[in-house]
């Protein structure tokens, strides 16, 4: 027979700076037997107006002592109370929630590695005399995201309670939260601070997405205002829609880590960037297009190489957990997706040009990438392969057709982000297994998220144009933005052409 | 035979380029070239210190023609690569005394046009 | 007293496009107890012909209830029935496999990297001209060779039966399986998703690794020709003899994470390739030796430095659990090797040409990492040193060697990988613990993969070159690949001399 | 009833080379009952002299079979002896060691690549005819620093015993130990290997920061023998002041990743060695401060940003096991302190020169970096802001500065790494709610550190700077290192203006 | 004294090279070059779009000469650079009017050669 | 109006120019050349295999000035730029026929200078 001792340990005091308030559960301290557990649970539920099947839990420890040796279980003890006034006990070992977390700890760091991932593929698609620009703007939005994220946008995109319709709400500002909430108790695979880590790396990639199709033209202070209201704001409210609780739940939305909620989104801010902004310099000219080609390939390859890389991360924890097979099907459906994207913009670029066009091919595999990322938990191998081909021949004829409408977006931001992310959301519906799910639903939500995003960013972009301005002059448009507006060259020493 | 040697905005080496072909001048060769002349420097600023950088990017453009060409020469690039603004270049005409096809051997005159 | 109830969940509801047929477990459902269970497992063992010693294994889960708390524990139940036809049941929690398939997990995305890395490392020690034609083969190898593995290369690498003796089989074309038989019963840590994710990044390094010694100036269609038969059906063959349960497990073979057959076997490959196809125009004239530097040693070093970041996955993944003992010696042996590789390498090239060579010193790294690879989880510190040493000798020796025979390999990948591979294979079984590894097994296992490898893509390389041709034309070699391959430039504006 | 049967295994049979004695629990084998293993555990204490409250430990497993199913678990068994001679037997399962060693393996890999982050960075901030010397240094310092510490530097930084006070102790030279001592009861997360491993990974850290301050004018030999002697002798002996059990620990020293003992250290060397060499041809002249510009920003950003993300690694990794909260929330300050060391930069440079200069917000993220790696554990995330914006306006103030003092730090190695790193360890005490931990004892502490650190790095260059010579000619320094110690260029076939 | 100016292939600036020492020619100074001639363009692609290149990579050597060198050096570039296709190149030859050497002062046809 | 052509040490180029500027002389174009002279090449390794390299990195510097100023630009250029070393540099003269100042159209003397 076993003596079961329930000993329950405040587990947190990490003193968090907190501007939230939070109900903490009365229980805590050592030696506290189970019947005064229950009791001083129960009471504190009598408190709160509902009863009926409703549970809370606590971060606690268990011991087991047995034969002469005992053993304590650390993990999350639930009581619930049913609804003929009944309450229950259960005991969950913290063991998985461990891995779980360190699985979404890692897929967090996969995730911020892609920010090296957009800055290269930037850099190396665009030319040498805004390189510094570039990086410059890219390693900025990683700190700006996280920040004004931290400040407000987490708190707008999972608020709690919406405030307008299950449309807007916003929990107030900063960071932290009661002790003893933040651990075990606050989800199933990770806690407070993973999911904010996590989600900060969404909302700065958002930002990035835009940079692609803005640069060699923007001016940087601009730019730095557009990404703080878009990653603090606009990103948070969109994703609040999808992940916060909001009304596209109610259409069976599904969308894993984002094709929607956050490519589609950037894409579509990208896409009003680009309007708003003009084309470059010398791309259009008397009707005819130009390529402006991108000055190093190398490091775009680098960029996206490490894009892949991350998405493994990307997809990978927005499952929320280290379940092996959720997990790990997740990761398969991703490579099989990307790879038939490169496969199929390879061909595709190669009959359509004479000769297989590297920066065709590289989009590809971003383009499957992004394909996949709405559905990767919910089709089989087959489908993912369909979708991310899919998605490798749109990007191609993608880039073709804004050439066509004489939008310039330098790196293909609209094509990869807001094409295939589009793509990948109504797929979801297609050929997802998710339940409720449905193609209507998905189309009528990726309406929503495009329309609202390139909406809000059509205004941002013009308001800062019609007062600080958003465009260079042309004199440091042609001499590179590097010397405008950072006084520096990226390659000193290197003999460069500049005369496109 | 005369040698033009042009300096000019690294930006306008298109429309002169553009220029010259469209008056069916078609060969010339371009290098890079760092110049100083009445434009002026900017200043640069690394790490906390500032740089004078006073030599600016610049095209040279060369191209050897017949005595008849060079006035037009002279003047298309002149027309395309003019801004009005201070740094738009300058154009040298150097004596050339032969010149040589290296694929046929043709000499002089022959060998610096068709 | 605990009362156990035995529900048993099909946890497992992708829906997978499977070609596979496969035998499912007829329990499933909630509320079996464990009688039924019993009885259901036995029932369909009784109509298996073989009954003796042998068991089965189904996923579900187990409440424990005790003193008015209930605890719920997910893992595996075995059913395993004994000489004298008594059965009993195991049950296994699955918090270590969740565990050990993350670990997987993160190894295999580090061996994604490692294609960045060879990447990297190939432009960096090549010209200029041929960079984009560089970066093109290394991204689209990942792509085709993924697919072509999970059509084929898969089910040929771990056949189930051989068909041919143990030298060849297959399990039929296609991904995914029985649900039920893909998750916590596929193995000891991982999933079979899992499997294939870490499966296909070794299939196209094999095929990254010929990339390198073939370099600018073979056609890119022909390449990827190649390359889709070699990681699709040569490799998963040889892969097969030694990890799919082929004849070299009768010689006590052992090969940790594929010395010989990843490495040597790329590097036979690759030694065939440069050998059909002949050196680069201006490497061997009249006789002497001429160096063509490589045109970037950061974005060569950056291919290195991630080369040996993804080792540590490569390696570690290869015990194919999270064990911390065996993973955790597993990337110490693997950092001493490579560390004394670079040693090795940058002393005797010190000593040989009077000033260090870099490029030897990136060499000797790597030559390191494939030397341990066979027996990082057999051998001491002080024999991981050795070995690391010796490979790190060996590459500078093998690199001139290769020159004196006037056999071309841009980035030394038979040096490291074939001459390298080789070693590591034969020092395994000198200084090894594995149970039953000779080095006389050793040796005559290396031997069978060499051969293979090296005669088969001499083969292929050889009908390629007579059918629709394997090298570029001396004017586009001359002129570079880029330009010839792809009309395009790696580094557009930048001022590069040609002339080499 | 459970019925409980303990086996002990000798689980790990690695062959390890081991240069040290140990004591050996003598109990193992299997079928060993409960009572024969406390009378053997407690035979082996009674030899002891000190009996009271003390403890032994042992891996083994622990089988129960309850209802005819049986569980097997792995993990420690401690046998501890109380005040009253009465033994009591505790059993502990091992599924979250799998877990922690996993994290810190993650997490030392992580390091490993922040060592190409290094070379990135000083590649990209210095000149192009210096670059193949400096990716050599980068690359050889990971290989020499490993290996010397592994002979002995870990055994002075973890001497177990002081010898000389608690200033010095050694353990004796090499690697390994008794197995059974390497595994689970080694610590609470991670084996003796995946220790190694992450500590070799700070030695190699430490040198590297070297490194950047000592480039474009050192000689190589003489540097790689100034590594070996700082990476395997000072630096352990300053670590075990503070990490080994030292005297810092009276004073109460919190310093959780080495803001002091790795940063500080690493930049009072980086100080002493920019001191010695003296600066640079052309950076000082006549008074005047020219800059001397980095040649590759693409390549700088590259290196800053895998800094960033190694340094999840480096803060993560070392609470030395996986707890999710504590973890996560060192991950999130971690990134709040870079994000806002970033903003701080930008906005101080971009004040005092009128545009934003990208170096700057560059070093101000490796700034916040260093600045939180002390109390990432122990502080809010307010505090981590505040104390990584204070460590990116002191590293803009603080490259000035050096200017003024005609100290030529090429890529500001004593900016962030020693100026930051002893703000990091003040601020702390500042703001930390480490137990015992006070703003005096941490600013005698990082006196301590940085005092012995650069009066010994002083001397060792002083003593090779008057042997074998630390400077290369002049001559040299002009032409560039490349083509002088190593006879090779890092960008052949570019065209390069080398007049600066 | 003469400046000799040969355009030509990038990839025969090893043989020129050679030939030239051979000849005992052993001072020039190289420059890149972009050139447009006879030879014409080519198009290169880059995401859908079509690019017409008319500037190719050309090697600029430039050899100044004691007038009795002349013939023989442009020769020599000949027979070295040939190759009988378009695109082979074109020497020029320009009058120089003096000649000094940095390091000694001395001037003229002392400094140009040995 | 001469133009006058140097090839120094790329390390000399900001003491050059530093003395041009005191001489007023602040109008130069600058390019990157490999050169062959007297001072000899080295040799590189790479992989096991040694590389002659007997092109060394110079910089050219051209400045094309009024008749009146060939000396002085001469004399100042061989003050900055000598060391005493062999491979210190040389410097040619040429004839120029005319030039002409983009911007304004100016030509001749007015051109060249201020
Ligand atoms: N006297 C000269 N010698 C050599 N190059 C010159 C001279 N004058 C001008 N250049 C070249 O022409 C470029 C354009 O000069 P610019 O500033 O437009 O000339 P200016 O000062 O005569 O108006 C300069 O950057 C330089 O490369
Ligand atoms: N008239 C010219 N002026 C300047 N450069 C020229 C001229 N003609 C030829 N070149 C240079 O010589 C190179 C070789 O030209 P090529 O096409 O062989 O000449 P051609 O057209 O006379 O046969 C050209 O790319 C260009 O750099
Ligand atoms: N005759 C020449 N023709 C073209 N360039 C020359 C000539 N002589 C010298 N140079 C250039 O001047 C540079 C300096 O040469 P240097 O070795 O100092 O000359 P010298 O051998 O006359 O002393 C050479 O590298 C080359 O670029």
């Amino acid at each position: 027979m076993n003596k079961l001792i329930i000993s329950l340990l405040c587990l947190m005091t990490l003193g968090v700076f907190s501007s939230q308030a939070g109900t903490e559960l009365a229980v805590s301290g050592e030696g506290i037997t189970l019947e005064s557990f229950k009791g001083s649970v129960k009471a504190s539920w009598d408190e709160l107006e509902t009863k009926e099947e409703t549970s809370a839990s606590v971060e606690g420890s268990k011991t087991v002592t047995d034969d002469g040796i005992s053993e304590t279980y650390t993990g999350v003890i639930t009581y619930t109370i049913a609804a003929d006034g009944e309450g229950s006990l259960s005991f969950e070992s913290d063991d998985k929630f461990w891995t779980s977390n360190v699985f979404m700890m890692f897929c967090a760091v996969l995730v911020f590695i892609m920010h090296l991932g957009f800055c290269c593929l930037e850099v190396g698609f665009s030319r040498a005399k805004n390189s510094v620009n570039i990086i410059f703007k890219n390693f900025t939005i990683v700190a700006i995201a996280t920040l004004i994220y931290g400040a407000i946008g987490f708190n707008i995109m999972y608020p709690g309670d919406f405030s307008i319709g299950s449309f807007f709400g916003f929990a107030g500002p900063g960071l932290g939260g009661t002790a003893g909430e933040m651990g075990m108790t606050y989800s199933d695979g990770y806690t407070y601070w993973t999911d904010f880590l996590f989600q900060a790396m969404f909302a700065a990639a958002t930002a990035s997405i835009v940079s692609g199709a803005v640069c060699e033209r923007i001016k940087i202070n601009s730019f730095l205002i557009f990404c703080t209201i878009f990653a603090g704001v606009i990103y948070p409210i969109i994703g609040s829609w999808g992940w916060g609780g909001g009304f596209l739940g109610d259409w069976g939305f599904h969308d894993l880590a984002g094709s929607g909620l956050v490519h589609a989104t950037g894409g579509a801010g990208a896409l009003a960037g680009a309007i708003v902004l003009g084309p470059r310099i010398g791309k259009y000219v008397n009707g005819k297009t130009f390529a402006i080609m991108g000055h190093n390939m190398p490091i775009a390859a680098i960029g996206a190489f490490l894009l892949w890389f991350g998405w493994f991360g990307f997809n990978g924890g927005s499952q929320l957990n280290g379940d092996p097979m959720g997990t790990s099907g997740i990761m398969v459906m991703t490579l099989l997706a990307s790879t038939a994207g490169v496969v199929a913009a390879m061909i595709l670029s190669w009959i359509l040009s004479g000769k297989p066009d590297l920066s065709m091919v590289l989009n590809g595999a971003l383009a499957g990438l992004v394909g996949i990322t709405a559905g990767a938990d919910v089709v089989s191998p087959l489908y993912a392969v369909i979708i991310g081909a899919v998605a490798g021949l749109l990007v191609v004829v993608a880039v073709i057709a804004l050439d066509k409408l004489k939008i310039d977006d330098p790196v293909g931001a609209v094509p990869v982000h807001l094409v295939c992310g589009s793509w990948g959301v109504v797929a979801t519906g297609i050929f997802g297994t998710a339940e409720g799910c449905t193609v209507l639903g998905q189309i009528k939500s990726i309406l929503c998220i495009v329309v609202f995003a390139f909406v809000c960013a059509f205004i941002i972009f013009t308001i800062i144009k019609v007062t600080i301005g958003l465009r260079v002059s042309e004199e440091e448009e042609l001499e590179g933005l590097d010397l405008g507006e950072h006084g520096m060259e990226a390659y000193s020493g290197f003999q460069i052409f500049t005369n496109q | 035979m005369k040698l033009i040697v042009a300096y000019i905005q690294p930006q306008k080496l298109n429309a002169v380029k553009q220029a010259l072909y469209s008056k069916e001048i078609s060969r010339m060769s371009i290098t890079n070239a760092l110049g100083a002349g009445q434009q002026g420097g900017y200043t640069e600023n690394y790490r906390g210190v500032e740089i004078e950088v006073n030599l600016r990017k610049k095209v040279r453009i060369e191209i050897a023609v017949n005595d008849s060409f060079v006035d037009s020469t002279v003047e298309t690039i002149i027309e395309a690569a003019r801004s009005g603004k201070i740094g738009d270049g300058k154009i040298f005409i150097y004596p050339i005394e032969e010149c040589i096809r290296i694929r046929t051997g043709e000499k002089g005159t022959d060998a610096i046009g068709g």
